[in-house]
């Protein structure tokens, strides 16, 4: 028996040990056979390319990271045409593409254009980008657009729709529920949290921008109590991210109610991260004799 | 990039204190030593035993090869050099190597080194590489005289080594009675930024490892960019993965 | 010269060292003369005793901790007859008195009561709690009741009003501006991040009541992203908090756009850190010659 | 509380391992061994020169004061507890002492203690200031061997040590043919309960010195509170302030 097995939905998991958008690439693949994921998670593609916004684009933090990336990518046309064939190539494992788009029709038409491809086995929608203006964010922290949206898509495809969420609004609970309701598949969430440095010394905000994106293990409580909300408030399953670096985050997750996690900014800091969390987590369910999905949601107080 | 990059666990062999804000590291890795051409850095922290530090690594530039000895040249800034810089003999530290592009070699007979600070370890590399007939001038400046290193002329903020003044004048003063074929330059970016003006007024080409903040140091994050193309037709390339070493005539240094 | 003068609008401040709300009490007079602090601020009363939260109430996480008090407090009444002539008694600098209540009304007769007792610099109107349900938190997400609240307040004092955010909300820009054109004096924040731990071990909740508040270093980056948008937003003045510890910490937010700052989480770890944060900032003021107030919002990119 | 507490730096001055889970911290300061009494506690945690450590104190008992030395026995658990056990003669340490509330000196004639694990140390400090005419029998309990320590009837879980079984059966036996006029009692909640339970039936006096999660460890935070008082009327006090020690009458334990 797989202890591991998972699923988001429609989209069953060998392992529950997916990577973050936008932190990851087929490069850790010289240090692991990257097939031992659960799935790829490609990182966030908009219909034009997108050049990103001005360095510096990072400072590490006390506990974090910040990062002002502006979802550099080099658009959709390219991303079907050389990097989607590059993937398939490499990996066997389900392969979900993150995308973007700066209104509801262009949404949608990204969706229409990947549908046509093969290869894809689920779409993460980035609504919770915080570096960029007019891509996703506003979508994110508004539940009838979500809605609206999620409606959109969903009429769409027979794909898995995973729609990923900012920790940056009043009640996420009540988004949440709104994608649920339209048709989505699973959540993911946190995307980063809006966080910000100054150079005490000059003055000067350590990030171009000003303005950043806040992940690593300070925002793991952040993230743990988003999911914790999400999980009560809904059926479908979590996706969970958010300072994740060891099997024993991961397993806080699953308490709170995640059905799989996404390894992010842990992987600046331990290339192998991903690896060290799946190999836990095997041992940690081997060794006590429970099926993962046994532990999922059941936090007790 | 020629090789895949290795991640591996490494001991320190030696670490030597050059002064009070550098130190050498040596490693021996003889697969890894093998594989560093002039330009490579290595993404580099320390280790202990039980607990991954949740820290960033380090890019270090690859300062010297000798058999399956890699060599390092740190200089104590912050919080994650300061460890390196302490680190002792037999100290665990994760590595990262080889990283990123290397120096295109010379094709002409005589060249202009020009570093900055801790620009100096990957042009020694460059060096140790260069046929023996190739003409070398190497400048190097600092802010003072700890920041200097073995050079042909020697340049601080304060004067207290070598001459004093920006290592820029000393270029200018030499390409004055001197042909010069390329240059090749590493430091502070006002500094590259500086001589790019210069080689473009002299029409001499010049080769530039840039620095950037990194997170992954491999490719993977977008974090480490600089605006590489022309006037019309630009895009952020990744210092970690398509660099360090740049063409100064690619840099769109005007958005830097 | 005094070089670390500062103002919260009504209210001059000798130097710009504050402490926050439920982290301190004259306690802390065993270590250091509390004389020597901008100003002090008391733990937020509530009209009726408060027993407050089951335990575990605290829990240290990476970076930061997490509390779930509950606004313990002796309520108003002993509040007045107890513990105001003792910190009278003690203190010669400014009295902030923190305080929540229930409704507007409720927030009304509070404020009068409080308004006949002499010895009260000013109030902190503590609309952001998250640790209680029917108290304060629902006040501080909502932009309207934000404006009635403070309109009702400020027609009934002369004193300095201070309201204290949450940064728990979509747009804290919106509710920081309805609390300056309804005639707050000056803005507080942030009050602390949601946040949760589980204990991997046993799969329980590591605070007895689940979600808490986030507070300490992890939570800096995020403070000063707040307290950024604000300061675009508002011309008010913003006594800054959130994970400051140290006077480099300080410099930091007054660049941002804080004219004061109060040290919370920072005290637990080193019962001097005011005293510290203070005696830096007037080290680097003095050896730089810059007034205080030249560095507020000087923030460049 | 009968003084202020200090805040200040210490010298560890001896760091004894007593086994593989258990050290022995002595560090000499007279005016605060002045001040310590039994049931009295410190906040404690490592310091390193340059840069304040960013964790909470931990609060750990007083387990022996001789003359200017106060003796800390710790137990290695977490982060903090296990940073403690490793520090070496000569390292320094911040420290916030005395803290808390003492137990009541004991009005009769025969005692009992009973301690679970960490619980030992501050009944240790309570047996050593009891005057020399107090009958008094110690009950210990643990996990296994390496949680005993002197005393007069070890209990362990797996019966390394000791009798094997829980340290409350020993007392229920005891009880049976001695006269107890109170009993003293630091460990685990489940062992405190239980003994409050039975001393409640047996109708002895029980104080008892109770563990919580602390942030300030002076009194400020609220954080680390027990419900005292009665049904009725019972309201959270702080461990660290109102207590550690409480008589277990007044602990509304069905609320814990
Ligand atoms: C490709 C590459 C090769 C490098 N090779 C070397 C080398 O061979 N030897 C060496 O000593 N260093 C080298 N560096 C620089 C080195 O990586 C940084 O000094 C180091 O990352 C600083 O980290 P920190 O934690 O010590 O400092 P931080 O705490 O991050 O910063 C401390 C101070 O140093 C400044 N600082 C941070 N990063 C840099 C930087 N990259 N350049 C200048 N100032 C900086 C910060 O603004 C801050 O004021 C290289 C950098 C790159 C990108
Ligand atoms: C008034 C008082 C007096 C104390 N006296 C002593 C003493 O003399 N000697 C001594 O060794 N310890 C004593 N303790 C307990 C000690 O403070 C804790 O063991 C320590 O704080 C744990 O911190 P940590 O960072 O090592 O562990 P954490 O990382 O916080 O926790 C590690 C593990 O230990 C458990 N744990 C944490 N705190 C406690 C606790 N208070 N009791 C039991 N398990 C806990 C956690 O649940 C976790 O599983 C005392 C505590 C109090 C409140
Ligand atoms: C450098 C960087 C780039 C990111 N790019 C994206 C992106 O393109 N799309 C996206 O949905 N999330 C992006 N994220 C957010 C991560 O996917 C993740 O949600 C977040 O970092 C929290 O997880 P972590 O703390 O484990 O990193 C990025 C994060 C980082 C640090
Ligand atoms: C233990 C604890 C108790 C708190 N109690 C209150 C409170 O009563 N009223 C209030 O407005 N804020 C309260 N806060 C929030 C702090 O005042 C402050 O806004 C927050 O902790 C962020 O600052 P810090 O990171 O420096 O602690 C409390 C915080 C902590 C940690
Ligand atoms: S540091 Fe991540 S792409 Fe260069
Ligand atoms: S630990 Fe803060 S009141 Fe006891």
């Amino acid at each position: 028996m797989n202890l591991l097995q998972t699923s988001l939905g429609r989209l069953p998991l060998f392992n529950p040990v997916t990577v973050a958008s936008g932190t990851f690439g087929t490069e850790y693949g010289s240090f692991y056979d990257l097939n031992r994921l659960g799935a790829y998670v490609s990182k966030t593609i908009t219909n034009d390319p997108k050049a990103g916004n001005p360095c510096p684009r990072l400072f590490e933090t006390e506990a974090g990271l910040l990062n002002s990336i502006g979802l550099q990518n080099p658009g959709i046309d390219l991303f079907i045409k050389e990097h989607l064939p590059l993937l398939r190539e490499k990996l066997s494992i389900p392969i979900i593409v993150s995308f973007s788009g700066s209104s509801v029709s262009e949404f949608r038409r990204m969706l229409i254009q990947l549908d046509n491809c093969v290869g894809i086995s689920a779409y993460e929608v980035n609504i919770s980008c915080p570096n960029v203006e007019n891509e996703g964010i506003a979508f994110g922290v508004d539940a009838g657009i979500v809605s609206e949206l999620v409606k959109t898509l969903r009429a769409e495809t027979e794909r898995e729709l995973i729609i990923k969420l900012s920790p940056n609004v009043t009640d996420i609970a009540s988004i949440a529920k709104s994608a649920e309701e339209s048709g989505a598949d699973s959540l993911a969430l946190i995307n980063t949290v809006f966080g910000m440095a100054i150079d005490p010394k000059t003055g000067k905000s350590r990030i171009k921008r000003g303005i950043a994106g806040y992940s690593g293990p300070a925002i793991k409580p952040i993230a743990l109590a988003n999911v914790y909300k999400v999980a009560q408030a809904v059926q479908i399953p979590i996706l969970a991210m958010g300072g994740i670096s060891t099997w024993q985050d991961a397993l806080e997750f699953f308490y709170a109610g995640a059905s799989a996690i996404a390894v992010g900014t842990a992987s600046f800091y331990d290339p192998l991260a991903p690896i060290r969390c799946l190999e836990g987590l095997e041992t940690y369910l081997k060794d006590t004799d429970i099926p993962l999905c046994d532990l999922i949601g059941s936090i007790s107080f | 990039m020629a090789y895949d990059p290795i991640y591996r666990l490494c001991r320190i062999h030696s670490c030597t204190v050059l002064n009070e804000s550098y130190s050498m590291l040596e490693i021996i890795d003889d697969e890894i030593a093998g594989r560093c051409e002039p330009g490579n850095f290595v993404e580099i922290k320390p280790y202990k035993a039980g607990s991954v530090l949740k820290r960033l690594f380090k890019p270090i530039s690859i300062y010297k090869v000798e058999s399956d000895s890699i060599f390092l040249m740190i200089k104590a800034l912050g919080r994650g050099s300061k460890e390196l810089t302490k680190l002792n003999e037999g100290d665990m530290v994760e590595l990262i190597a080889p990283l990123g592009n290397s120096f295109p070699m010379p094709t002409g007979k005589s060249i202009a080194l020009v570093s900055g600070g801790i620009g100096y370890p990957p042009l020694w590399f460059l060096k140790s590489r260069l046929n023996a007939d190739i003409k070398v001038r190497w400048f190097h400046g600092g802010a003072c005289e700890k920041d200097i290193f073995p050079c042909d002329e020697a340049w601080t903020i304060d004067g207290s080594a070598g001459t004093k003044g920006l290592v820029t004048q000393g270029l200018v003063e030499w390409l004055k009675d001197h042909p010069c074929d390329a240059i090749y330059s590493c430091g502070p970016e006002a500094l590259l930024k500086a001589l790019a003006a210069l080689c473009d007024t002299h029409n001499i080409p010049l080769y530039v490892s840039m620095e950037a903040y990194m997170a992954c140091g491999v490719g993977v994050c977008h974090g480490c960019t600089v605006p590489i193309g022309t006037k019309e037709n630009w895009n952020y390339l990744r210092v970690c993965k398509d660099g360090p070493v740049f063409d100064a005539r690619d840099i769109r240094w005007e958005l830097i």
